[in-house]
């Protein structure tokens, strides 16, 4: 898929509408793993809009992002970035058809401090 | 038969007529036959004696000729009123038609009118007369030398089939007993039709209407059109017209009709009664009736004096046109 | 087929002239096209249009009668269209139930400022009749000439 | 039979580029009724009036039909060609075949045959004209000013200044709304006590003016130029003409406990109160609410210590009704509720406060006598946060914020910042910005002021939330530019709340028949053109109830509203519009359908004797329309099941013409 269509499909997947940011950047204001991403919430919204997929699709924010949904009910405009970012993380997953996470690593992270539900949830999160 | 008499009413009209405290007696007159009443004035005692009657055939609604009668006769008009007949005379009220200082009311029970068509399809042709008995009629015809007997329910009229009410809404004196409103089926008829596919719903109405030969009868016998100028008689609006003329021309009619005494019929029944094409006019007003119940409420026109009809109010959430779907309209 | 005339059909818009009928203006000068079918008729408020003269134009071969007004709400007159809404909503309830296509008229609230509402609605409108095809439950044959 | 005189407009190439205006002009010559037949580049210009006039000699036409723009742009325009010419100004119709035909229409063909269709209405409906004379109507000479704010205040002055009565009602005890709360004002920084007060005083004094505190208006009849008002005037158990505002009552009362809305209840008042030391008229009113007396019968301190005899507890409501020729509603604007915005804490914490909180907290007769102190502890802040946009521009909250721009939040946020800044300069500001929106006089160079002298830290970005921790409030918030998220242990912090159209505006309007916008702001009669009048006859608008204003706007617009209205008021008479009602009397059945559906009260019913034509007489109820009240809406026309009621100039059968010359295909 070339960047045009790129775009499309993670409109299509997210159903969301990026024209409506007004770039206020109270998504990235609401973000509690903001220091852990590379792009922020808002400038998903951006650089969908402006068709630089390709640096999103690599960029482990994807990946850091906890889907709080916080930046999704703080937008005054109804943008919803998380959305967006779950979009591109599936299209991610989708284009290398691999998964960032399989069963094999779960072994080695099990721990007394780790929460069981913790690791389930990022094994549901990184595997298609 | 009826729980009144004729003679009880007789006597009645004959006393106030006495005494003077009426000028006229608005009734029914026997006409050529036993079941072929026509509403009739009375101002003696003898007239009264001689020609009226109440009996299961006194199906006009009287309340109508009010609004000519008041206007010609000085003094007051006693008017006797069936139950589904005082609807309509406090309809014509609220829509000031009348001077109600004029009028003496007797409100009289009605236990449902016959409908001579359906006696004829039991007895034939050839009626010569009819009695009253308990439950029954006795039918005297041309063929016959014993009279037949006909159970009363059996040839009871459609509109009293689905009697609304036989509640006296308006009267200043009662005879008999006072009833109460019912809980009729009347618009099942209504939804039988909704529930055709349009095509079938079209094919309907096109052969029912298509018959009409605009007599103007519905019109005439109907006591919500009191203009005293109707539109279809006025060149200038537009719609005048007299005689049947494309198969469009008697629904425009039709549908017009129905849509200005929307609001204001009582659903009395008259227009399906005096047409002579049997065609069920009634429906049309039913389906107003029904879609204004469902859409804006409960509402019955001249349940009391005076109340504002669905089409002259409105609510800030009423619903939008194109989601007013009630029972008809193809969902497919 | 080809020698089939295309079938374009008769479309009368009534429209109120405080909203609908600016809105229809609005939709012109911004050049936002629709049918030439669609024939609009000025009237003060949508609460003027008498059925009568749906009925009318059904009877002399409209193919779509489509009444607009100001929102509810908005009512130039302030409460017109709440009367209008009440009597389209029960004159197009018993044409439904005589067998007439109810996608034949339509009540539609434009605003003045919805020059763009206006051509879309037109369009739609337009659209769905055409799809209807012509009215022949509602004409008087005498009426044609 | 009419003399119908048509005329094709080319209107330049808009209309001739796609309507073939010559084959229009050929196709109308022959419809019934038309005379003369003609087309002209532009016929609204003088040339082409001429054309118009020379045909109505020249051919003694009795109607024209105008082919041309829509006729909201020139049936005026053309309706004054005609009676120049001697012709019934009704008696033009225009063919919209410019918006509603060439620019929509493309294709040359079907413009053209459209066009003739159009046209072929217009000659149809004036066949049917009949020559209307507008009724006239007087103008009482006195205008109503709802609202004491600066809008209202401002237009009473100026109406009073030309010699005409005013009154001005407003529903506080005090004239001065919301400028009267107020500590200085931008870009100049001039204290608004200072400017406001003497206006305040010079209306009081003003003997054109009378003014209504604590009063609302509670019903509107009537129509411009004759508007009957009902002003209920809320029972303040003062007598105002007794009281000398000593204020010893309110120094007296035992009622401390009253929180005080003149600041916003930051600090309490008494149950018997002034708002505050300037406020016109300067009389006490007692809250019925909170007064002891009122409610238990009990007490009645401010009845003893009142030397001037002025308590009266048995005060009533009282209604006047009064006679108005002109009204303007200045009702002006409220900030919205924080309550719903949980992420700034706003009712957690009573260190997150509002501007116009923030607007009492710094002014000298505010709760803390003008120091800046935090609410809950009284200390002095050192760091201030100031968040923009809160509530405005919202798209998907409209249950908590508005999606316009409240426009007057950046101008006062860089004052209030400033104000710090000089102030306090050991204080950091910081502001949070999505644009910095300084449209007006100095207005930018005042926020570049408090950027590059005061040092105030603009940041663009919102905050993210607000989380009050000890003493602290931790704000999370992005900077955009430097792509970072902020994290800021602030003692304050100030919300830019939106603000909104005062609340007795909606039902205001609907006594009014005024109409309103989606965020209820009184719609203008034209939105460029005519800015402050309402589309009802006679009503004006001054001030934020029309849409989100400052100052200097909302003063402009007020004088503005007062010239309009005085304009109107010099006129002894009002010239009608004659497309109103008429009831056929012989066909009425006086039946009271039109009556029920009539939103102006128009129609009435008088019994009335009609010779029968067999010499007798009957008296029959029928309806009459009042000509000077009609506003020509048709509502009655449907109602009415006989067709006797009819709507000039949209008659039936005008209008069943046009449908018929449309559907003749």
């Amino acid at each position: 898929m070339n960047n045009t269509e790129l775009k499309k499909e993670i409109l299509r997947i997210s159903g969301v509408n990026v024209k409506k940011c007004m770039k206020c950047g109270k998504c990235s204001a609401s973000c509690p793993a903001y220091d852990e991403m590379e792009f922020h919430p808002h400038q998903f919204a951006s650089m969908i809009d402006n068709g630089e997929i390709e640096p999103l699709l690599r960029s482990d924010s994807l990946y850091r992002c906890l889907s709080c949904f916080a930046c999704m009910e703080r937008c005054p405009r109804g943008v919803e970035p998380a959305k967006l970012i779950e979009a591109v993380r599936l299209t991610a997953i989708r284009k290398q058809g691999a998964n960032r996470m399989t069963a094999d690593d779960v072994p080695q992270m099990l721990d007394d401090n780790t929460p069981g539900q913790l690791l389930v949830s990022a094994f549901r999160k990184y595997t298609k | 038969m009826q729980t009144v008499t004729t003679k009880s009413l007789c006597e009645r009209a004959a006393s106030l007529l006495g005494e003077g405290t009426v000028a006229a007696v608005l009734g029914w007159k026997r006409g050529e036959f036993d079941y072929d009443l026509t509403p009739a004035v009375f101002t003696a005692a003898e007239e009264l004696t001689e020609g009226f009657i109440y009996n299961d055939f006194s199906g006009a609604n009287l309340s109508k000729y009010l609004l000519k009668k008041t206007r010609e006769i000085d003094g007051k008009i006693l008017v006797f009123l069936k139950p589904c007949d005082t609807y309509s005379f406090n309809q014509l009220l609220s829509e000031h038609r009348f001077d109600r200082e004029k009028v003496y009311a007797i409100g009289i029970p009605c236990s449902g009118m016959a409908d001579i068509q359906k006696i004829r399809k039991i007895v034939g042709e050839g009626i010569t007369a009819i009695e009253a008995c308990e439950n029954s009629l006795l039918v005297h015809t041309l063929y016959d030398d014993e009279p037949i007997s006909v159970s009363c329910a059996e040839v009871l009229t459609e509109r009293c089939l689905n009697c609304k009410s036989k509640k006296h809404v308006a009267y200043d004196e009662l005879i008999g007993d006072e009833g109460e409103v019912l809980t009729s089926n009347r618009f099942d008829e209504v939804e039988k039709i909704e529930a055709l596919s349009a095509d079938e719903r079209f094919a309907f109405w096109q052969n029912e209407l298509s018959r009409c030969i605009r007599c103007n009868a519905c019109r005439d016998a109907c006591p919500a059109c009191t203009c005293e100028k109707c539109v279809f008689d006025n060149p200038n609006s537009g719609v005048q017209s007299k005689a049947p003329g494309g198969e469009f021309e008697e629904k425009l009619f039709h549908i017009i009709r129905a849509y200005h005494v929307a609001g204001r019929c009582t659903d009395c029944g008259e227009c399906s009664r005096v047409c002579p094409q049997n065609i069920p006019l009634h429906l049309l007003n039913r389906k107003f009736i029904k879609d204004m119940n469902e859409t804006y409420g409960e509402y019955q026109a001249g349940e009391y004096d005076n109340q504002r009809a669905p089409l002259v109010n409105f609510s800030l959430d009423d619903p939008e046109p194109s989601d007013v779907v009630k029972g008809g309209f193809d969902r497919a | 087929m080809q020698d089939v005339k295309e079938f374009k059909p008769v479309i009368v818009a009534f429209c109120c002239n405080w909203c609908s009928y600016a809105g229809a203006d609005l939709a012109g000068s911004n050049r936002l096209a629709y049918p030439a079918d669609v024939k609009i008729i000025r009237v003060p408020c949508s609460c003027r249009v008498n059925p009568m003269f749906i009925l009318r134009a059904f009877q002399r071969g409209a193919d779509g009668v489509i009444l607009c007004g100001c929102h509810p709400g908005d009512c130039h007159y302030s409460t017109g269209n709440y009367y209008t809404r009440r009597r389209m909503s029960m004159l197009f309830s018993m044409l439904d139930f005589l067998g007439i296509e109810r996608d034949r008229t339509r009540v539609e609230w434009v605003s003045a400022a919805e020059g763009a509402k206006f051509a879309a609605t037109m369009n739609e409108f337009v659209e769905k009749v055409t799809a209807l095809g012509p009215n022949k439950r509602l004409e008087d044959l005498r009426c044609k000439q | 039979m009419q003399r119908i005189g048509v005329f094709v407009c080319w209107c330049g190439s808009n209309i001739a580029g796609t309507v073939d205006v010559h084959a229009v002009a050929e196709a109308l010559k022959t419809e019934s009724g038309v005379v003369f037949s003609t087309d002209y580049q532009y016929m609204c210009s003088q040339a082409g009036q001429d054309i118009i006039k020379n045909a109505i000699h020249e051919h003694s036409l009795t109607g024209i039909v105008v082919c041309s723009c829509s006729p909201r742009m020139h049936e005026a325009t053309f309706r004054k060609t005609a009676a120049a010419a001697g012709l019934n100004p009704y008696m033009v119709e225009i063919a919209n075949i410019r918006e509603q035909c060439s620019w929509i229409h493309k294709d040359m063909l079907s413009g053209t045959e459209k066009a003739i269709i159009l046209g072929k209405a217009a000659v149809a409906k004036v066949n049917l004209n009949a020559p209307l004379t507008p009724g006239q109507s007087t103008v009482t000479k006195r205008a109503l000013v709802i609202g004491g704010g600066i809008a209202g205040i401002q237009t009473a002055l100026d109406i009073a200044d030309a010699g005409f009565p005013v009154d001005i009602v407003e529903k506080k005890p005090t004239i001065g709304g919301k400028m009267a709360q107020l500590d200085k004002t931008f870009p100049t920084l001039d204290c608004a006590a200072c400017i406001l007060t003497p206006k305040m005083v010079d209306a009081a004094q003003n003997e054109n003016i009378r003014i209504y505190s604590y009063s609302e208006v509670t019903e509107v009849g009537g129509y411009v130029g004759n508007f009957d008002v009902t002003i209920k005037r809320k029972a303040r158990y003062v007598k105002e003409d007794i009281c000398t505002g000593c204020g010893l009552c309110t120094e007296k009362c035992p009622q401390k406990k009253v929180p005080n809305e003149f600041n916003l209840g930051m600090d309490n008042r008494r149950a018997i109160y002034i708002p505050f030391a300037q406020a016109v008229p300067k009389v006490a009113t007692i809250d019925a609410d909170y007064c002891t007396m009122l409610k238990t019968g009990k007490c009645g301190v401010c009845a003893k210590v009142c030397t001037a005899g002025a308590i009266d507890y048995n005060a009533k409501d009282e209604f006047v009704k009064e006679k108005y020729g002109a009204i303007v509603v200045a009702t002006g604007y409220n900030p919205i509720s924080m309550e719903k915005f949980d992420e700034f804490a706003y009712s957690q914490s009573k260190d997150v406060i509002t501007s116009l909180e923030f607007e009492r907290l710094t002014n000298a007769a505010g709760p803390t006598s003008g120091k800046l102190l935090r609410p809950s502890d009284g200390e002095h802040p050192h760091k201030i946060v100031f968040v923009q946009c809160v509530g405005s521009r919202c798209e998907n909250c409209a249950e908590k914020g508005k999606e316009y721009c409240s426009k007057i939040c950046c101008m006062y946020t860089a004052k209030h910042a400033m104000l710090i800044r000089d102030k306090y300069p050991d204080t950091d500001v910081y502001v949070f910005y999505i644009d910095v929106r300084t449209p007006g006089k100095a207005f930018d160079e005042f926020y570049r002021r408090a950027v590059e002298e005061y040092g105030v830290h603009y940041i663009k970005g919102m905050v993210g939330k607000v989380v009050p921790e000890g003493k602290k409030l931790l704000v999370q918030a992005s900077d955009l530019i430097n792509g970072k998220q902020l994290h800021i242990d602030a003692d304050l912090v100030v919300l830019a709340a939106a603000i909104e159209p005062d609340k007795s505006a909606r039902p205001l309007a609907t006594m009014l028949t005024a109409s309103m916008d989606t965020n209820d702001f009184f719609t203008e009669a034209h939105p460029k053109l005519r800015p402050v009048e309402s589309p009802t006859a006679g009503v004006f608008l001054s001030g934020c109830c029309q849409g989100p204003k400052d100052i200097p706007e909302t003063v402009s617009q007020a004088s503005a509203a007062a010239s309009k209205v005085i304009g109107l008021l010099v006129k002894d008479h009002l010239t009608g519009n004659p497309c109103i009602a008429q009831s056929n009397e012989l066909m009425c059945n006086g039946c009271s359908s039109c009556e029920r559906v009539c939103p102006y009260g128009a129609i009435t019913y008088e019994e009335k004797e009609f010779r029968m034509p067999d010499r007798t007489t009957k008296l029959r109820r029928v309806a009459s329309v009042n000509p000077a009240v009609c506003q020509g809406c048709g509502a009655c026309t449907v109602a009415c099941p006989s067709g006797a009621m009819d709507l000039n100039g949209f008659k039936n059968n005008q209008i069943m013409a046009e449908v018929d010359a449309i559907c003749k295909m």
